[in-house]
């Protein structure tokens, strides 16, 4: 059991970074989708089924939703930092 | 320069919350609240989830307070996005008929799924928040299979106002009858039904409909004059 | 028997039922706000005796207090309900004409009785986390009502204020879980009761993190960047609130969870520097703004370090000059922002020196201003003259060198105000005046309407008769002061 | 304890990226990513080892070893105000776009701070 927990944190982890990383705004969403997607699922292994709903409906589902129409309405891509 | 910065100034907060945080042990009940409204929750609310107990009956004023916080966003994402009202015409591509159809056949599935979350909230996992972040799912894949549909901001508007007014009600017929707000007044039941609870369902009913016709008129709100 | 609950239940009722009230006719919509707030205004008044005696303990589902969230409506809670409902009343009176009839007005009204019910709940209520979402209510609408005008400025500094003030709040909410972690209650009182069985170390990190989120809305020093922008491109009216209502309650919460939870003996100096540092801050980038709206919002930062300052003295009446301080400063930075926004109106531009010959164009709304501005300065018979003198007798009482020093800065601070408060009544006054006596001699005067007038004329006869009189306020001053500094009876008051 | 390390994980990724990134929608990610990893943390307070949920859905169930439900209903709340602020900051962003044609935080600079 602590193998899997341990390979879901660092998954959520590692997809955390990756938002961080990404100059494709929509790939950085889906990765913050993923962290909240892991995060519902170790709420469920710390026995919480109401956050764990709330969390996969709310912060996976509706929140990435939001952020992809909000991205449609803007810009796809982070600009360079450099040139400034 | 700005990141070396941030870097430092995250360690420090970093070394702080650690020294904070050895002092909380992992894993052992620590709470007399939390002890408290285990042993007393059924008894006392009729409610055998206690999370939901805890949200609509014990912290209730919280959750008000909350269905508040998300009827301001709404209207200020209102305000934010219609003062300059120049509707473009949007240029509709029709969805493949596949998409059509799949969610015209999941919309009501959906809404069905969501209705049953927030009228179990007492029983099961899940409540208000849930049931209605799963009806506004349904309404998003909506706007997704059939793009020319709109709900009507007349109706969200009207579903919200009385979705709050009843939470408030329902606390303030609390306040007169025992003279305590959002006192559990109604006969509690017998646990493990679907009629108990007292006023724990009538409150998740009111903001399952209210944070679902919220969250929908958000998309629709940002949806809006997208092409 | 009058609840204090009500004086948070009915403005929101009333919140949630502005849109149907939109669909009966769309002329009542505005009086709402109106209405909610002489409501209570009225109740606050009611209870004010009752608070004296005794704080009035409200728990809320009828559960004992450790265990349900309850209000505290004690001298403090209610003298700021008061007020938060008088200013929100006179704001809203002016609000009817100065927010004109658009395609969102029915949310803007929506918005500002949901800030004023946020701000109640926060200075009412008596449990951590019913506090953060309370903060959350103030700040989110706050958020809203600076882009509400939907232009480049508004929506630029509503971007910053809710950046940082989202973080504000994520480190509120982790000094709430650390807490709860530590004691396993979030009730004020309960924890403010087992505060001393933890060892020092644990506690400091999330009152350090209290003091940093609440201190984004308070806007104290490193942390006020988005301040001067916020409160210079929302509307005036909605300026008035911020700088009259919301950062007050941000301090509010400072005090509350510096004296009542945490009991902090040992951060008061810092405080006092903290305060000192904000007001010099502020005083001198106010001197140097040509911004008007920018000016009053750096001065709102120079007052709140003041505040700061004298309830980090933490004696008793450190504190009562601190709540003296608080009222003066609502009042007149209210009616200056009240003014100033038909200034601009009329004048159509932010630069101080577009004011020029306004003392003879709109004279009432030009002595209001100067009314106001005296008031902050702290000249004699007006409001800020008693909440100045307090605070520095409270400094001299304590006899400590330090305080001379540190007092003496402090009137630095007065005088540059005062210098630059005297440049732009000079502007109004008795500058291009002469051009005009010599092309037409008679100016056209272009006085505020009525109904805005109204409101002015409240609040300078309030500043003039506080200043006059100030036993008026006193009384419940020096119990809320004691509310503060007497931690064991609020305790016993909530837990019995 | 492992829940902890994600937790704080999550708070200084989101942390650094409001800190350190330019483009607004970066930065409302960060914020999105510091409010997964704060709700994480009040859960893991919460957890007791061993426990079940606090659901009392078969009569026989003890209530000795039960999840604390305070968090619990402390993060759903906290859930919900996120998503509130994350809907308000979006639809900021998206007019601030249609005002400056660009989203980096660097380049507006309009007023003075």
């Amino acid at each position: 059991m602590i193998f899997v927990i341990t390979f879901l944190v660092l998954i959520m982890l590692a997809s955390a970074i990756s938002a961080c990383v990404f100059r494709d705004l929509l790939s950085a969403v889906i990765a913050s989708g993923i962290v909240s997607l892991i995060a519902a699922i170790l709420f469920y292994l710390l026995q919480a089924p109401d956050v764990a709903m709330a969390e996969a409906a709310i912060g996976a589902a509706l929140t990435t939703a939001i952020f992809v129409i909000a991205i449609r309405r803007t810009k796809r891509y982070e600009e360079d930092e450099k040139n400034n | 320069m700005r990141r070396i910065i941030s870097i430092l100034l995250l360690g420090i907060v970093a070394l702080g919350i650690i020294l904070s945080i050895s002092k909380i042990p992992f894993g052992i009940p620590k709470s007399k609240v939390g002890k408290f409204y285990i042993d007393n929750g059924v008894k006392e609310t009729g409610a055998t989830n206690i999370v939901t107990s805890v949200v609509v009956n014990y912290r209730g004023f919280d959750t008000l307070g909350e269905v508040t916080i998300l009827f301001i966003a709404a209207l200020g994402l209102g305000a934010v996005l219609s003062t300059r009202k120049n509707k473009v015409e949007r240029k509709i591509e029709p969805a493949s008929l596949i998409l059509r159809t799949g969610c015209r056949f999941l919309f009501p599935l959906i809404l069905l799924f969501g209705t049953y979350i927030f009228i179990h909230g007492h029983l099961t996992p899940g409540g208000g928040f849930q049931g209605g972040a799963i009806i506004a799912s349904a309404f998003l894949l909506i706007y997704l299979g059939c793009r020319e549909r709109r709900i009507s901001e007349r109706g969200t508007k009207l579903i919200e106002s009385l979705g709050g007014l009843i939470f408030v009600v329902v606390g303030l017929a609390g306040l007169v009858i025992s003279g305590y707000f959002l006192r559990n007044f109604l006969p509690k039941g017998i646990p493990n039904l679907l009629f108990s609870g007292g006023i724990i369902p009538i409150i998740y009913i009111a903001i399952g409909f209210k944070v679902g016709s919220e969250l929908a008129g958000i998309i629709d709100n940002l949806m809006e004059e997208s092409g | 028997m009058v609840n204090p609950v009500l004086l948070i239940v009915v403005p929101l009722g009333l919140a949630f039922a502005i849109p149907l009230f939109g669909f009966i006719s769309k002329r009542i919509e505005k009086y709402i706000p109106t209405v909610a707030m002489l409501f209570n205004l009225i109740v606050s008044l009611l209870l004010i005796p009752k608070a004296l005696q005794q704080p009035i303990v409200v728990s809320i589902g009828g559960f004992p207090p450790p265990f349900c969230i309850n209000l505290v409506a004690g001298p403090v809670g209610i003298l700021f309900s008061a007020i938060i409902a008088l200013v929100g009343l006179l704001v809203s009176i002016y609000a009817l004409d100065y927010i004109k009839e658009g395609a969102a007005t029915e949310k803007y009204h929506t918005l500002y009785l949901l800030l004023l019910v946020g701000a109640t709940g926060v200075v009412l209520t008596g449990d951590i986390f019913n506090l953060f979402v309370f903060f959350e209510i103030l700040c989110i609408s706050s958020y809203a009502l600076v882009a509400y005008s939907g232009d480049k400025a508004g929506i630029e500094s509503a971007v910053k204020y809710l950046i940082q003030g989202t973080i504000g709040s994520a480190l509120l909410l982790i000094a709430i879980a650390l807490l709860y972690g530590l004691f396993g209650t979030l009730n004020m009182a309960d924890i403010a009761r087992n505060i001393d069985s933890v060892s020092p170390i644990s506690v400091f990190v999330p009152l350090v993190l209290f003091i940093t989120g609440l201190g984004v809305e308070a806007a104290i020093f490193p942390l006020n960047a988005w301040l001067p922008d916020a409160h210079s491109s929302a509307p005036s009216s909605i300026s008035a609130i911020l700088s009259g209502i919301a950062i007050e309650v941000g301090i509010y919460a400072v005090a509350r969870v510096v004296f009542t939870i945490f009991g902090a003996q040992s951060i008061f100096l810092f405080l006092v520097f903290l305060g000192l540092v904000t007001l010099l801050i502020g005083e001198m980038c106010a001197f140097s703004q040509r911004n008007i709206k920018r000016l009053l919002a750096y001065s709102s930062i120079g007052q709140i370090g003041l505040i700061l300052f004298a309830l980090g003295i933490a004696t008793h009446s450190g504190v009562v000059g601190g709540l003296f301080q608080i009222i003066a400063h609502t009042l007149s930075k209210a009616l200056l922002f009240l003014t100033v926004g038909y200034m601009i109106y009329r004048t159509g531009s932010l630069e101080i020196s577009t004011l020029e010959g306004m003392g003879r164009r709109m004279p009432l709304t030009s002595l209001a201003f100067t009314i106001g501005a005296f008031s902050l300065v702290g000249l004699p018979p007006f409001a800020g003259f008693p909440s100045k003198f307090l605070i520095v007798r409270a400094a001299l009482i304590t006899q400590e060198p330090l305080f001379v020093v540190l007092i003496a800065l402090v009137l630095l601070g007065t005088i540059i105000e005062g210098a630059y408060f005297l440049r732009i009544i000079q502007v109004l006054y008795f500058k291009g005046t002469q051009e005009h006596k010599s092309t037409n001699a008679q100016v056209k005067r272009e006085e505020a309407p009525i109904i805005a007038l109204i409101p002015i004329f409240i609040l300078m006869l309030l500043i003039l008769i506080i200043g006059i009189y100030p036993k008026l306020v006193t009384g419940v001053l020096n119990s809320a002061a004691g509310e503060f500094l007497n931690r064991i009876e609020y305790i016993k008051a909530v837990l019995g | 304890m492992i829940y902890y390390l994600g937790a704080f994980g999550l708070i200084f990724i989101g942390l650094y990226i409001v800190l350190v990134k330019h483009n607004l929608i970066k930065v409302i990610i960060g914020l999105s990513i510091l409010d997964t990893g704060i709700n994480l943390f009040l859960i893991s307070i919460g957890f007791v080892k061993k426990g079940t949920a606090p659901i009392f859905s078969r009569p026989g169930l003890k209530a000795i070893r039960m999840v604390d439900p305070v968090p619990q209903a402390l993060v759903l709340t906290a859930i919900v105000i996120g998503v509130a602020v994350l809907a308000l900051a979006l639809s900021l962003a998206i007019r601030l776009y249609q005002h400056y044609g660009t989203l980096n935080l660097r380049k507006i600079k309009e007023q003075k701070w």
